[in-house]
């Protein structure tokens, strides 16, 4: 039986999202090649309302399934509701809906992303010392992250945040911010910048600063580059936390899955889960290599 | 109404930018239903002065009365209430829109709905244009209009307004004879109905034939105001420029045989029809016509503005493709504007950097030499009595008559072999001219040809050696000198005579 | 026979966005099957409405020589302030008259601010929207905490939604304004007056125009179609995120009056044209979605249309 | 006596950038101790070196009456290819060379394409210039596959990183740029004509000035200092990212050319007032972090900084 199936995902407009495009094209042709009587719709979407309307658009196409990675929760839930109740599949990635409109969720853990980092800060730190951050765009994953990460650090009073700034996930941003920082405090002990582009900013400020005093480097997300790093045995870089842009791959699997009633192996129940949330994992040395993907662009 | 009512009163009137007084102490009378004529040298301060009384400047010191009672024309709109409307010397008139809004603008018709009545305001341009004796379309863009058909849309923007004073700055610089002859008499009529009217020019023998009385002004001075049946024309200069005047054309000189221009069966598409005509060495080759004639259609067309759909133009006796003023330069051929802010002078640019804008080539070295342009400018200055307080003055400061000046000093100084002036006097005073003149003639002295475009007949017969009749971009006729009179010309420019 | 001829090229010149709309439209009918489905037709209609709302009011603001980079931002503003009236009101019918009166108000004010620094502060148009986009933009996510804003209402998502006569009511309200605009550019005062004040500030001054007042006044009508366009989206989506609603709206709406064959340097312009302009934007959009176009190449796809459809207005006039 | 005054006020208008940038300076020192610190002069002034340089090459765009929306897109064109052609050549120095050579030659070819689109195809600078930001940031994606571009030269990234005598490289290049610039612009009959054309395009085509090559090879210099730029910021980096690099240059170039008293409509300009313009600018965002705003409340600050910095310069004119 022949499926068509529309995947809608914000425009590669940084890396991460660089990275959502790659995995999203990766898993259509890997399912292409496993499953021809599939066909895939991609759109890719600069803003909410735009992504509003590609749905409009991919609706028009009469598609059986949806997959969606929404720019913003709750501006793109009328239209996926409106799509849900016409009876498509509807797998949301990510960023969630604002009312339960869809069959299956896969999304990354934020808060988690925000908790892991900060509880290996203070391992590595054992409990003490002066941290910076880079947050991301002002936006909700920026807070959610944000503030996992400030509840774990309240519990450790020797933990000081001299500060925070929005470096916009570019890394660009992240050189000029890092520059304002070295310049501002004298000791540092750690930085987290949430993002692994922003880190590579971070750590270029760093490297042209001259300056030894910073024990360690935390970004997020797993990019290869960080990814590498860690496995090459960096002093300063020794973990990541991920924040995986395959995750719209899994996704897909997801509505392919669903449409075709498969259910996951070592699963009991008859359908493929409605909720996955993929872990916040903490790449060390040890288990690098598991991560690297020479050839994804992220 | 009586006649001799005073309509407009200054007391003290003065005027100064950034310190220099350009207008002092002025205190007269203006008389309701007078025609009253104000002349003086170019930046005397007689467009200064009609811009203080409709709200373009408000004065440094003194106080109007306007109809007895003391005013303050602070804008525009004050003195558009108080029934003022001018006539501007540069043309104050809005490119993308068409005439009939033009006319109307600021002061539209509107139907009991508020909307626009574009009927009536269409039929009533038409009515104001048929009174000018003009047929220019209603509805036409104005930035398609001749300089001469934007004069006629700017009188008759003013007088579509029923104004109580109309102030007239140099109407006539671009009209040919039979548009003044038509403009004098619609003055005549409105000063019958009582209108009062202001009216500025530099060719002294209109303002001895319209004006009731006259104000001379010198050097933002008061010199007098007395009736124009007290003066002659040599008095009226006589004062303005404070000596006595000598003879104002220089002596005329023969032209080589052989001739520099060979224009032969020019065309330019809905413009120009078959034009054919030589211009020799050092002659000085006089175009007239009537507006519309399209005599600065034929300029253009020479200095490749306008693309030429077949004909030749030979010069020196080559064939040359001229597609641009860049192959025009190329080829010895400077061309003065008679648009002078259109087309003309850079307002933005001070005196210096327009008077070097062609010729910039001979200034590099290749950085700008700015000594050697300073030092050429100042030549112009003096030559031309150019009043402007340095080199590097803007423009936009700078009086209409002086920037023509300008204006003449930028074509000229690329060391034209063909020089094409088109209206070069256009708003300078008589003694400016007189340098004008004789500047021309030293010029074809050393073996340059002018083609001189003019709606003075005086200009044409004073100092050219032939002339070229044109009409509806056709030429009508050659007149040579024996044959050159301001009635011949007219015979062939209003069509009663053909053939060449 | 001159005028005719002049007439004649007028005409073209004028038309010029339309026959390139008809290109477009041939184009597209013969690329995708999809694309002349009633279905496919309404929604570009629709999705054009919200930039072409604000297209419509930045007419007036290009025409009389100006810019307004702030209106993203102003939607978010807007709409998320309309948002958090109507939820502080009770998400009812009058909470939602409220509501939306507040919200064109606001963006009269917006508006106005705008004009008001450009007219009395002699501050180039460019910069100071420039900086009221990001004073805008800034306020819209201090007030949310950088969040969202959601509305509590069943009522209001009716308006953004709905239908009449099987049109949706965005499309109504376009093409109504884009009527009466139409009609105060070419048959008011104020519209000769905007494109007197475009095309010659200082001729426009001389004829006792009140410059500064139809300059202030074309910055409160965008501020009032922005309005219109923040409450249409935010009723819809029945939300509004802080961050990037009405991202990028100031380039699709100064496009739509581009293309639309109003001149970048003021003076003249035509709201049909910036009707046809945002159709335009809407086909390409739709097309490179409907022919599953690279998500890499869809720049270059979109940036050649945009180009080409103005290109071809050039060639035929 | 009038000259003095006219030159007097003059100089007051010429200076109002600087005077602008006094007054900043002088807020700044107060409000942060580490603003004076030599090392943090230097970090504000290398951090706009980017888009200062880019700025110079745009105050000629904006002098000649265009605009150029293209050139953040144009960097991480030029900035990727050249990091391609670096490694295609093996990431030694005479590859180092030639990347450059080829970045600048490429950045002075896409000038070109703007320049000729909208001299040629007489359409509206700004959107032959909004079509091609889209292009030139598709195929950078397109070649990339939105990912990274990589350098795997170890020499490259000293030219970004490096100083001479105690001044970061793109410091240098900056104000090098500049002082050529000016002197290009005061002092050359390209500048003249840049004015001229600007100015008045009609006045300046009646005397013979190719006003399409003028504003040709205007697009053609601001595509260098792209090149400049886009080569600068990727070896610094020894990578770039296709999907953000130079995103909203346009704005930041464009700003400071204004802010640095350059007329939006054309026609009079100063290079001195675009390096002041950049330095602005960059005092802002450096202030930001240092005083630690409130990420929120950022804009607004930056927001009314810019629009203050304009209007300090009326008022004192
Ligand atoms: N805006 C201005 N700023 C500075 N100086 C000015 C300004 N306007 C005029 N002037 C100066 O005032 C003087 C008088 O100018 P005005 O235009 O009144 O002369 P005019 O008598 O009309 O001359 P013309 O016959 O050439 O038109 C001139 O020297 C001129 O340079
Ligand atoms: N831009 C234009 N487009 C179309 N027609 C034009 C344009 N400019 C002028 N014309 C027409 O060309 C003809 C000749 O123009 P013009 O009046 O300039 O001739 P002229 O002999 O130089 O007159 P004048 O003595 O008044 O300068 C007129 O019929 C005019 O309407
Ligand atoms: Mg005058
Ligand atoms: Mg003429």
């Amino acid at each position: 039986k022949p499926l068509r199936i529309g995947v809608s995902i914000p425009t590669a407009d940084h890396g991460w999202t660089g990275g959502i495009v790659w995995w999203a094209n990766q898993a259509i042709n890997d399912w292409k090649a496993k499953d021809p009587d599939v066909t895939f719709f991609l759109v890719t979407a600069d803003s909410a309302t735009q992504q509003v309307d590609q749905v409009e658009d991919l609706m028009v196409k009469g598609i059986d399934g949806l997959v969606i990675l929404a720019h913003d929760s709750a501006p793109l839930t009328p239209i996926v509701e409106r799509v849900y109740k016409e009876g498509i599949f509807v797998v949301s990635v990510d960023r969630g809906l604002t009312k339960p409109v869809e069959h299956v969720y896969v999304a990354g853990d934020n808060p988690g992303l925000g908790r892991v980092a900060a509880e290996w800060i203070v391992s590595e730190l054992n409990g003490k010392g002066k941290v910076v951050v880079l947050e991301g765009i002002p936006c909700v994953i920026n807070t959610e992250r944000v503030e996992a990460f400030n509840a774990v650090m309240k519990d450790y009073p020797g933990i000081e945040i001299l500060d925070s700034q929005p470096a916009h996930w570019l890394t660009q941003k992240g050189l000029e911010i890092m520059e304002n920082y070295l310049q501002k405090y004298k000791e540092i002990d750690a930085v987290w910048a949430q993002d692994d582009d922003v880190l590579k900013g971070v750590l270029q400020a760093y490297k042209e600063s001259g300056r030894n005093d910073i024990k360690l480097f935390l970004g997020g997300a797993g990019s290869k580059d960080i990814i590498k790093m860690i496995m090459d045995g960096d002093p300063l870089v020794r973990a990541d936390v991920t924040y995986p842009p395959s995750m719209i791959a899994t996704g897909i699997s997801c509505a392919v899955m669903g449409l075709r009633g498969e259910k996951l192996s070592g699963f009991y129940q008859g359908k493929i889960p409605s909720k996955i949330i993929l872990a916040a994992e903490l790449i060390t040395a040890e288990n690098a290599e598991d991560y690297y993907v020479p050839e994804s662009i992220f | 109404m009586k006649p001799d009512q005073v309509l407009v009163k200054t007391v003290g009137i003065s005027k100064s930018f950034s310190g220099v007084t350009v207008l002092d102490n002025i205190n007269v009378e203006i008389l309701q239903g007078e025609i009253l004529g104000i002349i003086g040298e170019n930046g005397a301060g007689k467009s200064t002065f009609i811009k203080i009384l409709n709200g373009t400047y408000t004065p440094s010191e003194g106080r109007v009365f306007f109809a007895g009672s003391p005013v303050h024309i602070r804008d525009t709109s004050v003195a558009k209430r108080l029934g003022i409307s001018t006539i501007p010397q540069e043309f104050n008139l809005i490119n993308h829109l068409s005439v009939y809004e033009n006319i109307f603008l600021g002061k539209e018709l509107v139907k009991g709905n508020r909307l626009l009545d574009k009927q009536q305001m269409k039929e009533k341009t038409s009515e104001l244009l048929r009174e000018l004796d003009t047929d220019i379309p209603p509805d036409a863009k104005l930035q398609d209009l001749s300089v001469a058909q934007k004069q006629m849309v700017e009188i008759a923007k003013a007088i579509a307004y029923d104004s109580r004073l109309l102030i007239m700055d140099e109407p006539t610089t671009v009209l040919t004879q039979h548009e003044i002859d038509i403009l004098f008499n619609l003055m005549q009529r409105l000063k019958e109905k009582g209108v009062t009217i202001i009216y500025i020019s530099h060719k002294l023998r209109e303002v001895k034939r319209i004006c009731d009385r006259v104000i001379i002004l010198r050097d933002g001075q008061f010199i007098s105001l007395d009736p124009t049946d007290a003066l002659d024309e040599q008095e009226m200069a006589r004062r303005m420029v404070g000596r006595e005047l000598t003879q104002i054309f220089p002596p005329k000189i023969q032209p080589q045989a052989n001739a520099v221009l060979q224009v032969r069966n020019l065309s330019v598409s809905g413009l120009l029809h078959d034009i054919s005509f030589d211009l020799r060495k050092g002659e000085i080759l006089g175009f007239s016509g009537l507006i519309g004639a399209g005599r600065t259609e034929l300029a253009e067309a020479l200095i490749g503005i306008h693309p030429i759909t077949s004909g030749q133009i030979m010069i020196n006796g080559k064939t040359q493709v001229i597609s641009s003023p860049i192959d025009a330069v190329n080829n010895g051929i400077a061309y003065l504007s008679e648009d002078r802010q259109g087309t003309g002078v850079l307002t933005s640019f001070d005196v210096a950097s327009n008077v070097t804008l062609v010729s910039l080539n001979e200034y590099c070295k290749p950085l700008i030499d700015r000594k050697k342009e300073k030092a050429q400018t100042e030549e112009y200055i003096k030559a031309f009595n150019i009043r402007t307080p340095s080199t590097r003055t803007l423009l936009e400061y700078l009086s209409g008559g002086n920037q023509q000046k300008v204006s003449l000093a930028k074509s000229l100084d690329p060391k034209p072999e063909i020089f094409i002036i088109d209206e070069p006097t256009r708003g300078i005073d008589v003694n400016a001219k007189k340098e004008v003149y004789y500047f021309i003639h030293e010029l074809v002295k050393t073996g340059i040809s002018c083609i001189l475009i003019s709606s003075e007949m005086e200009e044409i017969l004073g100092l050219c050696n032939r002339v070229v009749v044109m009409r509806e971009g056709r030429v009508t006729g050659i007149l040579e000198a024996d044959e050159m009179s301001e009635a011949e010309i007219m015979f062939y420019a209003t069509g009663l005579k053909e053939g060449a | 026979m001159q005028t005719n001829i002049l007439k004649g090229k007028l005409d073209l010149e004028k038309h010029g966005p339309l026959f390139a709309l008809v290109v477009l439209f041939i184009l597209s009918s013969i690329a995708s099957p999809y694309f002349l489905q009633t279905r496919n037709i309404l929604n570009i209609l629709r999705q054009v409405s919200y930039t072409g709302i604000i297209a419509l009011g930045m007419t007036f603001v290009i025409i009389s020589g100006g810019i307004d980079l702030s209106v993203g931002s102003m939607t978010a503003l807007i709409g998320g302030l309309v948002i958090m009236a109507l939820n502080y009101f009770g998400g009812g019918i009058m909470a939602i008259i409220i509501a939306i009166l507040f919200g064109l108000l606001l963006g009269m004010f917006l508006g106005a601010i705008n004009g008001l620094i450009i007219t009395k502060g002699k501050v180039a148009p460019f910069i100071v929207t420039l900086g009221t986009m990001a004073i805008y933009r800034s306020f819209t996510l201090y007030v949310s905490n950088a969040g969202e804003f959601r509305s509590t209402s069943n009522l209001y998502p009716k308006l953004g939604m709905g239908y009449f006569l099987g049109i949706p009511i965005p499309v109504w309200l376009f093409f109504g304004l884009a009527a009466l605009f139409g009609v105060i550019l070419n048959s008011t005062r104020y519209g000769r007056y905007v494109c007197a004040v475009g095309s010659n500030e200082r001729v426009a001054r001389y004829s006792a125009i009140n410059v500064d007042r139809v300059r202030l006044i074309a910055y409160i009508i965008v501020g009032f179609t922005v309005a219109v366009s923040a409450i249409l989206m935010s009723s819809r989506l029945n939300s509004l995120s802080s961050s990037n609603a009405g991202v990028n709206y100031e380039l699709d709406a100064i496009a739509a009056v581009i293309i639309g064959g109003t001149a970048m340097t003021g003076g003249v312009g035509s709201m049909s044209g910036t009707v046809i302009g945002a159709i335009i934007l809407g086909i390409i959009n739709n097309m490179l979605n409907m022919l599953g176009v690279s998500p890499y190449l869809q720049g270059t796809v979109k940036g050649l249309v945009i180009i080409g459809a103005v290109l071809i207005q050039r060639k035929k006039a």
